[in-house]
């Protein structure tokens, strides 16, 4: 097995804990927390692509890389909006969970 | 010459791995806090910095080389402070724990 | 192999870590270890830029926003700590997540041989645009599309969260940490380590076009500095009704259409470059886009105002 | 020669590994510092282990970003720290 | 199959309006983001009519060369570069976004006005968010890359977001966040679908990837995560708890916005993936499923909104029954081995109720902010009288309910007539009995409300306001336009056609 390989199994084992703690925690800031772990893993799995596509004499597939890096940069606006709207509901109402029903 | 540097390399990388090795037995067996906090940072700043002079033996050029020792430099600035901020704090706001 | 296999453990272990501590800020100095190892990961996938990036903005600066979330939100988070869902659920979603996760494995051992790639298109390609660094080439030339809309999302969210702030405090100032615990050791740090960084996200950012580092990475670097200054009580962040903020924050991406607008005219289509003065181009667009991510992802770990303007 | 710094820096990432599973299990904030510090040293040594090894110079500047920011993320969170204790959040 | 019209190719003579359609509301919020003050409005209606103008003439080049309009960004073919491609499904969906954010747009200037000197939060952020929706939306609709429609939805769910907490108050938080999680969400498994896609066959491009993909797991994998992704995003039943409250606590512009246009960007996708990217696999299974998800939808939600007190929410549970109707349109369209000969018919009915559900649902959200601002509440119980206090509105509000529930003479009439024949004609007569099931159940809850409206109050009415004839006029307006779609001649709907050479059209001679 390539170490390629073997990161994107990491990668398919990353996007199912976090689908979990997404689903699981009641608490906003650890699904926020597990939110980033699934988009680690979506980003790992695309670097296993560019990595395969190693060729042209570079270390992996440039598109690829270069869309990680704007992915990432889209993850981290996503984060801090998520974590401003929910300190804001924390100042508004005093609790940092979502009802889960309606 | 080459195997000189090698050999030089060898001897300081593996020091300062043997420095992060006790960074971590300190840690494990320092009864409190702040003493674990001390021992840790210094030893794994020792640790660093023998890396770091393992490496300059193999660096390609003085550019090179002054980016790791910046490198190091900077992590020790960033351990003082943030132990020193840590001391105080924990000072003011009474025990840490 | 050996270490690539470690780094993966690594990774899993924190990852499962992350997802099953009770304490929410653990998790999230958790979460900054990890994105740690995944900094690692990246380095060993022959990916430095992307290390880079991650080094910066997905586990230092997410981290540094998720790390401040959880000590203001520390209190009530411990008094939820006990909270949660029913084990049915907690069941049903383990063993859906299971399947997702085995799934997909499955399909990247099932990947096909060779892998697809568009490794010698860019390469055949990179001359056009003046650079050395592929991975600009595609940020900036064949993609830069997805770049310049990327921009546009970020100074879009920074207005969503804005939006959140009450009527009265609107064009007021961010939150700051009163100055408890800001003293000369603080001070003097930020007098120290933000020149040294502003040099080094400048260094980063500059030889993005020979080398790993680019306008994103760079602008994380001067962003992570200006928090600092802040921190530091060195200079308070402007309230975000000044007009030179506005102008800072539209000004790369305003840059980034008027040349794109201008290939329509030099280079027969929009965002096209002539390839004699490509890479010229592209440096001009970049100068000021940095500035602008630089001033966007600062303004976005400040928060919404929460201080009225004097 | 890349085989031993590949070892060196596996064995530093799996000591820090080591402590911070100690540091992580013990409560209180101090810890939890000293995990975000320890954790940038050894991610930095590795770092620049790894650049040496994958010839790959470009990771001496991935730990310089590191570096940096590791500095950046300690700090405020000891910031943050002081803020809750005093009841500033 | 022929898939010809969408090959890449070159770049067709007017491909570059499909640059200026999304540039030219981005541009404007960056001006509005930069000027601040009373610019942001003035900057919405300066673009509002450019915006109808280039999706007009759009429209009309389509319908001129009877082709798809292309456009390579930066003159970088794919798959290195971004395409952008317009067919006739674009050009409808730009066309109808133009003309809906215009009207909302006028609607709008009496409830956010911008200060004289100054700034205020809400109508500063309103005016620019306009822009940025318009922007993602176009982007969207013309979108050819995987990857760059995953920044544009990023875009939209930035844009959406905000508005549905501008009133700041405590519950519209709550329904803030929940909404941006499941977009969130729904965004990343968009994106590992795509991954998925580029891993397998080394291309983003969305006209590409239908000529290299084939029917194997990977394949299916990734389709099915992009549309889990999406139907989270297009509050598809069950993913659809987030969408109530949401929509319901916007102020009624937002809500406008909301409900008829931003939850189409996401289904559109849907459709894009189905008909254009997998067009050679037998999907009639998985067709069958959206159906059955679509119908329940439109059964459970509209038996919810049967129940509901307040107005607001009862228009938001009635967009998740008509996002509904929207899916039927899969398993009636989707050509198999076999073909359905009725293909375009479902076809045209599913987009045409995409369509006719945007201007019914925005003039009735509008109609409900109207009645809300004069009533100063909504509750559905005490709004005797509204009838004759706000006549016009109440009378625009009851083209939508028309439109609604398929009545004639109304676009969603035509649409469901469609659905209904294409249902009927290829032996699926179950999907016949929801759409009719579905009429009825929203015939009830536009009745209850249309009941206690021109019911006599009991006591006299004493309104917290009064609606301007000019507000109440874009109303009405906007929900002729619902109304009128029911008067389009069959011919025009040959442009849902452009760019899709394989539907069978044997429904629409």
């Amino acid at each position: 097995m390539s170490a390629a390989t073997l990161y994107g199994l990491c990668s398919a084992v990353l996007i199912g804990l976090g689908l979990f703690g997404l689903l699981t925690h009641p608490q906003v800031l650890r699904k926020i927390l597990a939110f980033n772990l699934i988009g680690t893993g979506v980003f790992l799995l695309f670097g296993i692509a560019a990595r395969r596509g190693a060729a042209a004499g570079f270390g992996g597939d440039p598109v690829p890389q270069a869309l990680i890096i704007t992915g990432l940069v889209v993850a981290f606006a996503s984060t801090a909006v998520a974590v401003s709207l929910l300190l804001r509901l924390f100042q508004e109402t005093g609790r940092t969970t979502l009802p889960s029903d309606e | 010459m080459r195997l000189l540097l090698d050999g030089l390399t060898i001897l300081a990388v593996g020091a300062g791995a043997f420095f992060f090795l006790a960074g971590t037995v300190g840690l494990l067996r320092f009864p409190d806090t702040l003493s674990r906090l001390h021992a840790l940072t210094k030893a794994d700043n020792l640790g660093l910095g023998l890396i770091v002079l393992g490496l300059l033996f193999q660096a390609e050029g003085l550019f090179a080389a002054l980016k790791l020792i910046g490198v190091w430099l900077l992590t020790l600035l960033a351990g003082a402070t943030v132990t020193q901020l840590f001391a105080r704090a924990a000072r003011n706001g009474g025990s840490p724990e | 192999m050996a270490l690539d296999i470690f780094l993966g453990l690594l990774v899993l272990g924190l990852a499962v870590w992350i997802v099953s501590t009770r304490d929410t800020l653990a998790a999230a100095v958790e979460f900054v270890a990890f994105g740690l190892v995944v900094t690692l990961v990246w380095v060993r996938l022959a990916a430095p830029d992307v290390a880079l990036t991650e080094a910066a903005l997905g586990s230092g600066l997410t981290g540094g926003l998720l790390l401040g979330a959880s000590t203001r939100l520390a209190r009530a988070e411990t008094a939820t700590s006990g909270e949660r869902h029913g084990a049915v659920l907690r069941l049903s979603a383990a063993g859906v997540c299971a399947l997702i996760s085995a799934a997909i494995a499955a399909l990247v051992i099932l990947l096909p041989e060779p892998a697809p790639t568009l490794a010698p298109e860019v390469a055949a390609n990179i001359a056009a645009t003046g650079l050395e660094n592929p991975l600009p080439a595609v940020l900036m030339a064949y993609r830069a599309i997805d770049t310049l809309l990327e921009v546009v999302v970020l100074l879009l969210a920074l207005l969503a969260m804005w939006s959140l702030a009450p009527d009265h405090l609107w064009s007021g100032l961010p939150w700051r940490p009163d100055a408890v615990g800001r003293d000369g050791v603080l001070t003097f740090v930020a007098q120290l380590l933000a020149p040294v960084g502003i040099l080094v996200g400048i260094h980063i950012f500059w030889i993005g076009s020979v080398a790993p580092g680019g306008e994103f990475q760079g602008a994380t670097i001067l962003a992570a500095m200006w928090i600092l200054v802040t921190m530091a009580g060195l200079r308070d962040m402007p309230p975000m009704s000044r007009r030179w903020l506005r102008v800072v924050l539209v000004i790369g991406p305003a840059v980034f259409f008027a040349i794109g607008l201008a290939g329509f005219a030099i280079a027969g289509s929009f965002l096209g470059y002539p390839p004699s003065y490509a890479k010229q181009l592209i440096l001009t667009i970049e100068i000021p886009l940095t500035l602008s991510i630089a001033a966007a992802l600062a303004l976005l770990i400040a928060g919404p105002p929460e201080r009225a303007a004097q | 020669m890349a085989e031993f710094m590949l070892a060196a820096a596996g064995f530093v990432l799996a000591v820090e590994a080591v402590g911070l599973i100690r540091i992580l299990k013990g409560p209180g904030d101090a810890d939890r510092v000293m995990a975000t510090q320890l954790l940038g040293t050894g991610g930095i040594a590795a770092l620049l282990l790894l650049a040496q090894a994958m010839d790959s110079p470009a990771a001496v500047d991935v730990a310089l970003t590191l570096g940096l920011l590791a500095a950046f993320v300690s700090i405020a969170f000891v910031f943050g720290i002081a803020q809750s204790r005093t009841g500033g959040a | 199959m022929s898939k010809l019209a969408l090959m890449p190719g070159l770049a067709t003579a007017g491909g570059f309006l499909l640059v200026i359609a999304i540039i030219l509301p981005v541009i404007g919020m960056l001006l509005a983001l930069a000027l601040r003050g009373p610019y942001p409005e003035r900057i919405a209606l300066v673009v509002m009519p450019a915006g109808v103008a280039v999706a007009v003439t759009i429209t009309a080049e389509l319908w001129r060369t009877r082709s798809v309009l292309q456009y390579f960004v930066g003159g970088w073919a794919p798959p290195l570069g971004v395409a952008f491609r317009a067919d006739g499904l674009s050009a409808v969906m730009m066309l109808t976004s133009a003309l809906l954010i215009s009207g909302i747009g006028l609607f709008a200037r009496a409830q956010f006005p911008s200060p004289r000197e100054g700034e205020a939060r809400a109508p500063s952020t309103f005016w620019t968010l306009l822009l940025a929706i318009w922007g993602a939306l176009n982007a969207v609709f013309v979108g050819g890359d995987l990857f760059n429609l995953y920044v544009a939805l990023e875009l939209l769910t930035f844009a959406a977001v905000p508005l549905v907490s501008l009133d700041g108050r405590a519950e519209t938080f709550t329904a803030a966040l929940r909404y941006l999680l499941f977009a969130l969400l729904g965004s990343i498994l968009y994106l590992l679908g795509g991954v998925l896609f580029y891993a397998a066959y080394g291309t983003l491009d969305i006209a590409m990837l239908s000529g290299r993909i084939h029917a194997e797991p990977v394949a299916w994998a990734a389709i099915s995560l992009m549309t889990a992704g999406l139907l989270a995003k297009a509050a598809l039943y069950p993913l659809h708890l987030w969408l109530p409250p949401a929509h319901a606590g916007a102020p009624a512009p937002a809500s406008a916005i909301l409900s008829g246009l931003v939850v189409k960007a996401p289904f559109f996708l849907v459709v894009r993936l189905w008909f254009d990217v997998m067009p050679r696999m037998p999907e009639q299974a998985a067709a069958q499923l959206l159906g059955i998800l679509g119908a329940a939808a439109i059964i459970l939600g509209s038996v919810v909104a049967l129940r509901q007190a307040r107005l607001k929410l009862l228009i938001a549970y009635s967009t998740v029954a008509q996002i509904g109707y929207l899916f039927l349109m899969f398993p009636l369209a989707i050509r198999p081995e076999t073909g359905h000969p009725w293909s375009a018919t479902a076809w045209t009915g599913g987009v045409l109720q995409a369509i006719s559900h945007a201007f019914a649902k925005a003039a009735m959200f509008m109609a409900a902010g109207l009645i809300a601002e004069a009533f100063g509440h909504d509750r559905i119980e005490r709004l005797a009288g509204a009838g004759r206090a706000l006549p016009i509105t109440v009378f625009a509000f009851g083209l939508g309910g028309l439109s609604l529930m398929g009545l004639p003479p109304s676009g969603g009439f035509i649409a469901k007539a469609m659905l209904l024949t294409a249902a009927v004609s290829e032996g699926q007569w179950w999907w016949a009995v929801v759409v009719l099931a579905g009429g009825l159940l929203a015939g009830g809850y536009v009745f209850v409300v249309l009941a206690r409206a021109l019911a006599d109050p009991i006591e006299p009415l004493r309104l917290s306001a009064t609606a301007s004839v000019r507000r109440q006029g874009v109303v009405l307006a906007v929900a002729l336009c619902a109304i009128l779609l029911g008067f389009v001649p069959l011919r025009p709907w040959e442009l849902l056609q452009i760019g899709r050479p394989d539907l069978a059209t044997i429904g629409l001679r």
